[in-house]
């Protein structure tokens, strides 16, 4: 049986996402900005998925800005914000846990002259908002703090945060890749969001960035002046599409859906605690994600066992060079013991599994740790 | 990471990881990576009667210590001491020259029998 | 009839590139980073792809870095060269009938203290390389010259600008977004080459840069150091395979559709000599592409009139504001005569067109043309 | 751009683009735009009797000015002089109030009758 249960990576296109992106692709094909019918066809289809994504998310049509990506909406949010209103410096709030499109963006800032306070997670894997206010600085322009992290799941205090940041006049941009299609989410909380499209069921090479009306922000890439001149570039009317109907597809299914997940969520924990010696990693998640660590198990091999029984799962261990393993960033920022960091696996349900994928996970997981741990005895 | 049919039977079939009566034994360990392997050989007369192996740490450590088992058992100890790189990655059908740690185990084999030859 | 000559603008995805795309959306829909099996087999067709597509403009697989289309590749290419070797300043050269994607880039560049070089062509489309040899400064440093213009079609002299630039160690850019899939295309004559997927009948959203292994380039956008840290974000696997599957069918059929452009193209060329008072604009250009004007008749107003009677050509003179009718910058550089200029429509073959599509086109040409001018006497 | 049903009729359609008897003539161009619009109008006794364009320009031009004919065709001058900007785009059924050059037809009309108010 081939399990897939690293939805956190990425997702299966929904088939009924797939069956509209081809309709776009050879039929509404045009040029969104070509004047003819063919054009306009495919401008109507690309506008109504800005609106449908705009409404999922609470905000403005006008507010949503299509990229290729979680990582250019990223780069363009920090990036663009700072060139269109801080390009002389400032402070910059954002965590030790970010994704590395922030924290790449943030090192690339500091080289050219910004300074950036790291806030540090709680061992439970979660931004303190008493953190947050401790650390602005009177040149604070600037706050990123993820919605939810990548590798543990956890949901960060978004509203507290949102609060202390506009008490103080603080522009907070959330990289919501992890969050959009798993929480019902209020963007205007923030006053930017990111997103990826292939996290939620739609075409890879897909994102939207919202930026409030009220904030000035410049390109970091520059054409035909597309997207009212943020993101030049033709527009992916399919990826569009497919995101919007991704959400649409989500929105309709949603209880249903959490409720299955959370079925499948305690089907899971109850086999890890049969297991003894484990850590679960991360307090407060959304409810497709567990990342456990099993002691003297280091997590790529747990993670490859897994594998070459049809299960996918993910590991942020891996060891990639002859320099050593190589550990995840943010199970080290939580201080979590060193066989926690090394041994964690992320278990990532997506809203296609199936139970008796499930109950086969459960059974190969007891069968595999229970080996691996022989192996040492 | 794609792996071998070879290398997926040797992790996770091997047949070395059980409990032997030996007479040597020795372990490597690779703190940076998080690997130690520990190898056990009951020698009789230069010729290695049995071997096995406790292994911790990622997989290509697992699959290389169950790979030198199968090169060596049942062989002389000139024959096991000879076992090099080339011949660990043939057995594990492993090619990727980035990873050192497969030589964990044929540095603790090394180190047991190396016992021997100072006594 | 509908009947689409934008091909230029955009194409429609091929079916059977639709149908490969689909198949990656919902079978091979790993994580190209992910170390599992459904990661593997998403890597495996994505640097297929990338294999591919490097043989067909006769590079090396590792030169090929995928964009989200070909607004990035050349920005990548401008900036990232940049950034990387000359951060301080030079000079450029660059033409005036370059695509927004590139003049934008040197726009901006110019802001940051660069010089540019801004050559202009003959009347008939053309950059002539003596012109280019002599725009050489000592402190040249890049130049960025596109393979074919999109407006015109007109085939730029890349192998005689290449020797020169090879002459002068200028390292050489050039935007092939319009003859890649048209032209048989040597991208050794270049050190950096841009492409766009959804002009060659792959998916939106997808694109390519080649560059040169010799030549040193920097990012433009930071995070998880995808495509050898040159482009982060997830790999849009089924847009790569797309673009490959795309390019792997022109080629196969390359001879016989050349055939039948040039067919079409002389069917359409023969209407419009029967037509009094016409100027063809651009020559030596790709045989998908006329650009026409008729004297009397608005460039806007002829595409609308085709439009309403089924057929999508493009024009570059509409009227887009109260500020007055804007005009083809191309054919302005190319100093043709007002008429001219804002009478331009442009016609694109396509290889999904039909005999009959080209011979209602001539017909309705003849039509509308006619009737347009009765209305002015 | 989308237009309307009713844009399509005019600009493709247009009945008055004709040669007729004029009693009244005037021009106006929009030479930014390109734009070119003679009206020719038959009168009789404040009447409009016939009318017709000539027009060079953009779609909207036309439109206009077959949108202008037809609301004025057969009514007295005191009506036509109120045509406004809005009774024109609703003729056309067109609504981007971005584009003026919808209002030549109009001014090319008025110009022609402000010569017989001058008579
Ligand atoms: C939290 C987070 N931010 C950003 C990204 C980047 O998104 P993408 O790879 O779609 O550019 C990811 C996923 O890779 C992510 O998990
Ligand atoms: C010559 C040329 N360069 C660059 C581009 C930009 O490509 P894309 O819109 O795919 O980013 C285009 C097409 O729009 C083009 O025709
Ligand atoms: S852990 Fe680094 S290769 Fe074994
Ligand atoms: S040409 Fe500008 S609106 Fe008519």
């Amino acid at each position: 049986m081939q399990v897939y249960l690293d939805h956190a990576a990425t997702t299966r296109v929904f088939d009924e996402v797939a069956r509209e992106v081809i309709k776009v692709f050879t039929e509404q094909f045009g040029n969104a900005s070509s004047l003819h019918s063919h054009g306009e066809q495919a401008k109507q289809i690309y506008e109504s998925a800005r609106s449908k994504i705009a409404k999922h998310i609470n905000v403005l049509p006008e507010e949503i800005f299509f990229t290729s990506g979680g990582t250019e909406a990223d780069n363009i949010a920090i990036i663009g914000f700072l060139r269109a209103n801080f390009p002389e410096g400032g402070d910059l709030i954002t965590t030790e846990i970010e994704h590395p499109a922030v924290l790449e963006v943030m090192k690339y800032l500091e080289k050219l002259g910004y300074s950036v306070t790291y806030l540090k997670p709680s061992s439970e894997g979660y931004i303190k908002a008493s953190d947050f206010k401790k650390a602005i600085k009177k040149n604070t322009v600037l706050a990123s703090i993820m919605w939810v992290n990548n590798e543990t799941g956890v949901i960060q205090p978004i509203d507290e945060i949102s609060k202390i940041a506009r008490e103080h006049g603080i522009v907070f941009h959330s990289d919501a890749v992890q969050a959009l299609g798993k929480l019902k989410i209020d963007a205007t909380l923030v006053d930017m969001l990111s997103a990826s499209g292939h996290k939620f069921y739609a075409p890879k090479g897909t994102g939207f960035l919202y930026v409030n009306k009220s904030i000035k922000i410049h390109p970091i890439m520059f054409g035909g002046g597309h997207e009212r001149g943020l993101r030049s570039g033709t527009e992916n009317v399919p990826g569009a599409h497919g995101m919007a109907t991704a959400l649409q597809i989500i929105e309709k299914n949603y209880d249903l859906w959490q409720k299955k997940m959370l079925k499948f969520r305690e089907k899971i924990l109850q086999t890890i605690e049969k297991i003894p010696n484990h850590h679960i990693n991360g307090e407060n998640t959304i409810v497709s994600h567990i990342n456990v660590s099993f002691k003297g198990i280091n997590g790529e091999t747990l993670a490859t066992a897994l594998d070459m029984r049809g299960i996918s799962v993910s590991t942020a261990s891996a060891c990639s060079s002859h320099h050593g393993s190589s550990q995840s960033y943010v199970l080290k920022a939580m201080e979590l013991d060193e066989w926690i960091v090394t041994g964690a696996v992320r278990i990532t349900l997506g809203y296609d599994n199936e139970e008796e994928e499930i109950d086969y996970f459960n059974q190969v997981l007891l069968e595999e740790v229970e080996r691996l741990r022989k192996l040492q005895e | 990471m794609t792996y071998s049919e070879k290398f997926k039977q040797l992790f996770m079939y091997p047949a070395h990881a059980n409990q032997i009566d030996y007479t040597h034994t020795a372990e490597v360990v690779y703190p940076e990576h998080g690997d130690r392997v520990r190898i056990f050989v009951k020698l009789e007369n230069f010729l290695i009667k049995d071997i096995s192996f406790k292994a911790i740490g990622c997989p290509r450590v697992i699959a290389a210590s169950e790979a030198l088992c199968r090169l060596v058992n049942g062989k002389n100890i000139n024959i096991a001491l000879e076992i090099n790189e080339e011949h660990i990655r043939q057995e594990m059908d492993f090619h990727d020259k980035e990873f050192k740690c497969i030589m964990a185990p044929v540095e603790a084999l090394k180190k047991a029998l190396s016992k021997l030859e100072n006594e």
